[in-house]
């Protein structure tokens, strides 16, 4: 029993947060904004240097051959920093996707460029209806149930536009798909993607509403209205005690559903509608307090904080709501329960 | 108790409905644009106010020599229900007819009066709202901006923010300093000083939607003259109170509104997809669309209650917190509705394919999280609940 | 446009609560506690002669004639101060039900009886598995969707012990049904009788609620901690204004339901529901509150709080929670909206 | 990370699990009386806690000279989990257990350890708390209760409530103003009891359930060696501090009396009637169980990461206001859905026909919101996690 992380695991963290805090500022995430279609190829660049972008990818294929509970620090991480590379979609579904499901084929063909970065892959299933970064080399599509690995040459893309201005979602249609693009191993590839992509998402969120705290923690203790700093009025104490709880109840949920799909434990699938369900709550809250005690100053373009008000909030959404993954989770304990 | 409305009342109303329905081309030439454009756009949304003037509809309460019909409450509550149901256009000059105006029928002098609610109901003047600054927000009383007295003028220097309309405005409604020495809330006159003056600079200040609605007001120096004071000088926060409770009680928040966003919800939620069916088949956007229906259902019985108490001469004072908190609560709950329900969608933006109304939904969810912090936070609202109306200790 | 009570309908109401300040104190219901099947036939005849009991039974049946609207301010004081005796089953419910829905020989029997408080009636309809005060004279019983006047001869009782130790329950058989039991007249006799319920619960939940809230306000002036009156503390401010807010508009609730009863209008229904279920969640809030901020002295037989924390309970659930009246407000949107 | 087992510590279960199940009907019979009614039924359970501690699971994470087996707190988890499942008695002694011993363990002295240890461990002592008074209940550092050097005693004078199995202790530990003059937290000391002594008076206190599980004890000049002092005289607040620790982080709210209840619950859906089907098919109670599974399930999570935290050295601060606020929340989320199960069932009272579990039901729901007031209610708990794990201002 060790519910905790390695000094390594902690170390890449590091490594990761300090790249990320020079390199993925609030001033680089609003030039986005500004730069439909923009990602920073530099960024991604020394991210798969680190060995980040290919941290999934088994190291036959050149990649560091490290596992969902190696990855969840870091998408926390990218979650707090707000990187808009598709870190989820590439490392955390579709590459590990690949390894586990993919034809011998696929696999040499796309593996090795995935994780050195050359190559960017995507993902998108039935549950969601656009597909994020889609201009990637590979798309991996959900199509009755099945997963195809696609080529931009058999696809067509419709950009659409997000609120939050650097995401890039696109309404993807495939010109054809085979017996050659299908992702026929594993356990159910479909089942096994929409899972990881919910439990990094769940992760993603945890970064999202720490950051939201934390820089609403740091607001309430130099903001002076009535004589004092506003976070010494017991409505803003309790306020941000309970989303405290909130978030760290939630990094509980999201380490374990990692650990779960890792070691591919019968309870997966649940522990993952957990940390969905319980994260997209934290978050919620953690984006209402956070606009709320900042008031008006909050509600400024000019302010950084909407740049997390709306990331949050699309990734409250995708990949299953909370009211969706209590569903599934009340379906599971009355299917198994006494 | 009664519901039914007196034949005096129905008539009313079916006045106003036939004269919404005679002037739909009207009111769909106006709203195809959006006043918030300006230029054009927005001398379309004054054209109207003057339309509305015109055939007496443009401040139905006023009495008639200020323009208005001397309509009773309720009328003019059948009047803004109508009104929405009929998707008449925004209110441009709403500040001026529902804040200053009624300021100025209980504080202003008969000059001010004469000077300026024939030119607000006409729309020949837009008015703004110069409370808030940088640093006084919640704590309004700790306000800085300066009314220096020179003669027979006020100069004011300062700076004031969240002043909706500010780059429309013709004038501006301020609280100032007059007194630095006297104690917080003694100190301040309620003045009216004209935007176009010499010495004020509005700048847009845009949003985290896009829209620039608010702008920042910078005072330099701006002259006014003595007589633009309402109430007595040094003693305008009883003022501003009065103007706030306006604000919080009945200057905002129409049920009819809710009411609309609530079918609108109700309709989307038959046309969204979820799950292989609709929202509308599933129980927990069900549970949530009732209570959201029960909440749009109280809003508007708890308003006619209110409406009643002030017919019979009653007034609202601290009570308008109640209201202020209970619609914005409720609006920050259906515009959330109206995102779970669009689930994936909800996150396109304006011009973007897919995207329902264009993106306005997202928008509209915004600014109801901003209810809860303009006119007044929740905190504020709940401070004023349990001090003002329950009685309980200020520290 | 008048959503106020006549002077007359204050006045009522006044007289009522000045009889229940002096003859139903807490140490009334207490004796109740220790008294198995006890009630107050003295209090009951009190209320009788203020024309309360027959309130709303037809003037030509001895009754004053007076509708939900005239009793539903006295349903609030009912709750307010815990009046055991059954306003609600028989004043409420089977007295005009009887006036609505019995046939001429059963009104003629009944009615002036009930109306002097020389009989009482109660009412058991299938959503209850339980009746309240069964031992009365006249209970009527749902059976199949049809509702029966019955007298004790025909019926056999169980006694049940209710937490709320006022309470009076009891499970019911009738030994016989027949055409000269059933109330055939009028609009579906057991809709009417339901609703009619539902939204006399609501209003003693009201009742009951602000009487919660009020005693909460008392202690919170006088109990101090850390140096001054815990009503000081920002979060307990908080917590009382919320509490106001959902007394208050339920208040709205309610009384609007009396008023779509008393006049038969087409959305009567659904305003019981709105009623009911707001009512319910405001008592709620209003009895966690309570609880919270008396805190241990709350928890103390000793104490009275437990009076109204457990009266407030028993009606929350009764007919029809909450979530019961949601769904059945949401079909009726669904079946009516657009 | 890794959920797996050691060998160790799955021999470790094993052993527990193979022991609890010998023992199964020696449990059935202890647990087939209750042992507030006192007398014979408490002493059965007394006995209880003597075969676990012959057996050496009395306090298993204790050195063995005090009759523990030098169990880690894996190992001291798991005994709890698998004891909760094979339905172990209530630990009568569990005051002394968690609460004292560990504060003893860390605070006393040697002859103090010596003394008392093994007889708790033995339940040769029933040990109770002595902190909480009627004017010192959130503001615990107000208490009155003094004690007075007279000789080599201390003489003790005050009252104390909220006493937890207070009719039934022999021993109290007693948070004592030894020092009226220093400010409120300097001035106190912890200061053990024997409660047979002179002057020590033990009243129970009945509560809104009926029970007494509370008592109120009176102190009139009652003796106590000097020795009996914990840490320094007039440093109590520190060690009581200690002793709240252990009571808020891990003395209480195990999770797997929270997966009971809530497996219980779970039963509880599939058998009570509610529109013509069960509990289990409405959609809203799903929803509600889908939710408390998700906190339950949070909560052995988070448990498990602060025993990994302590396991490896760390110490659990002001962080134990998280776990206390949140296992006493989400327990009375839990009841309260036991509650609308049952529905009108629900308030069915002991002795009466029909009754689940005897009317229990109502009885632990009246406890969970208990939960939310003993050992620093809410608030005060999110006083200590804003001000002492957020480090926002203290006022």
């Amino acid at each position: 029993m060790d519910f905790d992380f390695s000094e390594e695991q902690y170390l890449l963290r590091d490594t990761v947060r300090d790249l990320l805090r020079r390199e993925c500022t609030p001033k680089h995430i609003r030039a986005l904004y500004d730069d439909p279609g923009g990602r920073s190829p530099e960024r991604w660049r020394k991210l798969a240097e680190l060995g980040v972008v290919g941290l999934t990818v088994p190291e036959e294929y050149g990649g560091s051959g490290m596992n969902e509970v190696d990855l969840v620090l870091l998408l926390e991480e990218a979650g707090r920093s707000l990187l808009p590379e598709p870190l989820l979609e590439h490392t955390a579904v579709a590459a590990p996707l690949l390894a586990h499901a993919g034809s011998e084929a696929q696999r040499r063909e796309w593996l090795p460029r995935l994780s050195s970065g050359e190559a960017t892959a995507s993902i998108g299933l039935a549950s969601s209806p656009f597909v994020a970064d889609a201009t990637a080399d590979l798309v991996v599509l959900e199509r009755d149930g099945e997963l195809h690995a696609l080529t931009q040459d058999r696809l067509t893309l419709t950009p659409l536009r997000s609120w939050d201005g650097t995401r890039r979602l696109f309404e993807v249609t495939a010109a054809e798909t085979g017996d050659d693009t299908r992702l026929a191993g594993g356990r159910e590839p479909a089942h096994w993607a929409f899972d990881h992509a919910a439990a990094a998402t769940a992760t993603v969120l945890v970064g999202v509403a720490a950051a939201l705290l934390d820089q609403t923690v740091a607001y309430v203790q130099q903001r002076e209205q009535f004589g004092r700093r506003i976070g010494a009025f017991q409505a803003v104490q309790h306020k941000l005690a309970e989303t405290l709880l909130l978030v760290e109840s939630a990094r509980s949920a999201v380490y374990y559903a990692a650990y779960a799909l890792a070691n591919e434990l019968p309870d997966a699938p649940i522990a993952v509608s957990v940390a969905k369900a319980y994260a997209s709550d934290a978050e919620r809250r953690a984006n209402y307090e956070a606009l709320q005690l900042h008031g008006g100053i909050g509600f400024t373009w000019e302010h950084d904080l909407h740049l997390w008000l709306k990331r949050g909030k699309a990734l409250e959404i995708a990949y299953g709501d909370a009211d969706w993954h209590r569903r599934r989770i009340a379906d599971w304990v009355y299917a198994t329960a006494n | 108790m009664d519901f039914e409305l007196s034949p005096e009342d129905a008539a009313f109303r079916d006045e106003v409905r036939g004269w919404l329905a005679e002037n739909r081309d009207q009111i769909e030439h106006v709203r195809a644009v959006n006043w918030e454009d300006g230029g054009e756009r927005f001398e379309r949304y004054r054209e109207w106010e003057r339309i509305l003037f015109d055939a007496g509809w443009g401040a139905v309460t006023w009495p008639k020599e200020y323009g208005g019909r001397g309509a009773s409450l309720v009328q003019q509550a059948l009047f803004t229900d109508e009104y929405v149901r009929a998707k008449g256009p925004d209110r441009i000059n709403r500040l001026g007819l529902n804040l200053l105006a009624p300021t100025l029928m209980l504080h202003g002098t008969a000059e001010q009066r004469e000077a300026h609610l024939s030119k607000i109901a006409r729309c020949d003047e837009i008015w703004c709202q110069g409370f808030s600054e940088p640093n006084a927000g919640s704590d309004l009383a700790s306000l800085r901006t300066r009314a220096v007295r020179d003669g027979d003028d006020f100069v004011i220097t300062g700076q004031k923010i969240w002043t909706s309309l500010g780059v429309f405005g013709d004038w501006i409604f301020v609280l100032c300093r007059t007194n630095p020495d006297a104690p917080k809330h003694k100190g301040i006159s309620f003045i009216l000083c004209d935007m176009h003056a010499p010495g004020v600079e509005v700048r847009p200040l845009v949003q985290i939607n896009g829209d620039a609605r608010f702008a920042e007001i910078f005072f330099t120096e701006a002259r006014t003259p003595a007589s633009n004071v309402v109430g007595a000088v040094d003693e305008g926060w009883r003022v501003a109170m009065t103007t706030l409770g306006f604000e919080r009680g009945t200057g905002l928040g129409s049920p009819a509104v809710f009411n609309r966003i609530l079918d609108e919800v109700v309709d989307l939620t038959r046309r969204s997809p979820r799950d292989g069916g609709v929202a509308a088949d599933d129980p927990d956007i069900r549970r949530r669309v009732a209570q959201a229906y029960i909440e749009t259902r109280i809003f508007e019985l708890s308003s006619q209650r209110t409406l009643t108490r002030l017919a019979k001469g009653g007034t609202l004072g601290p009570e308008a917190s109640l209201t202020k908190l209970y619609w914005s609560e409720m609006e920050a709950r259906l515009e959330e509705l109206a995102m779970d329900v669009l689930g994936p969608r909800a996150e396109l933006a304006k011009g973007s394919p897919g995207a329902e109304r264009n993106g306005d939904w997202y928008s509209e969810y915004l600014y109801a999280r901003a209810s809860m912090i303009f006119a007044g936070t929740s905190e504020v609202q709940k401070n004023v609940i349990a001090q003002r109306v329950l009685g309980l200790p200020r520290e």
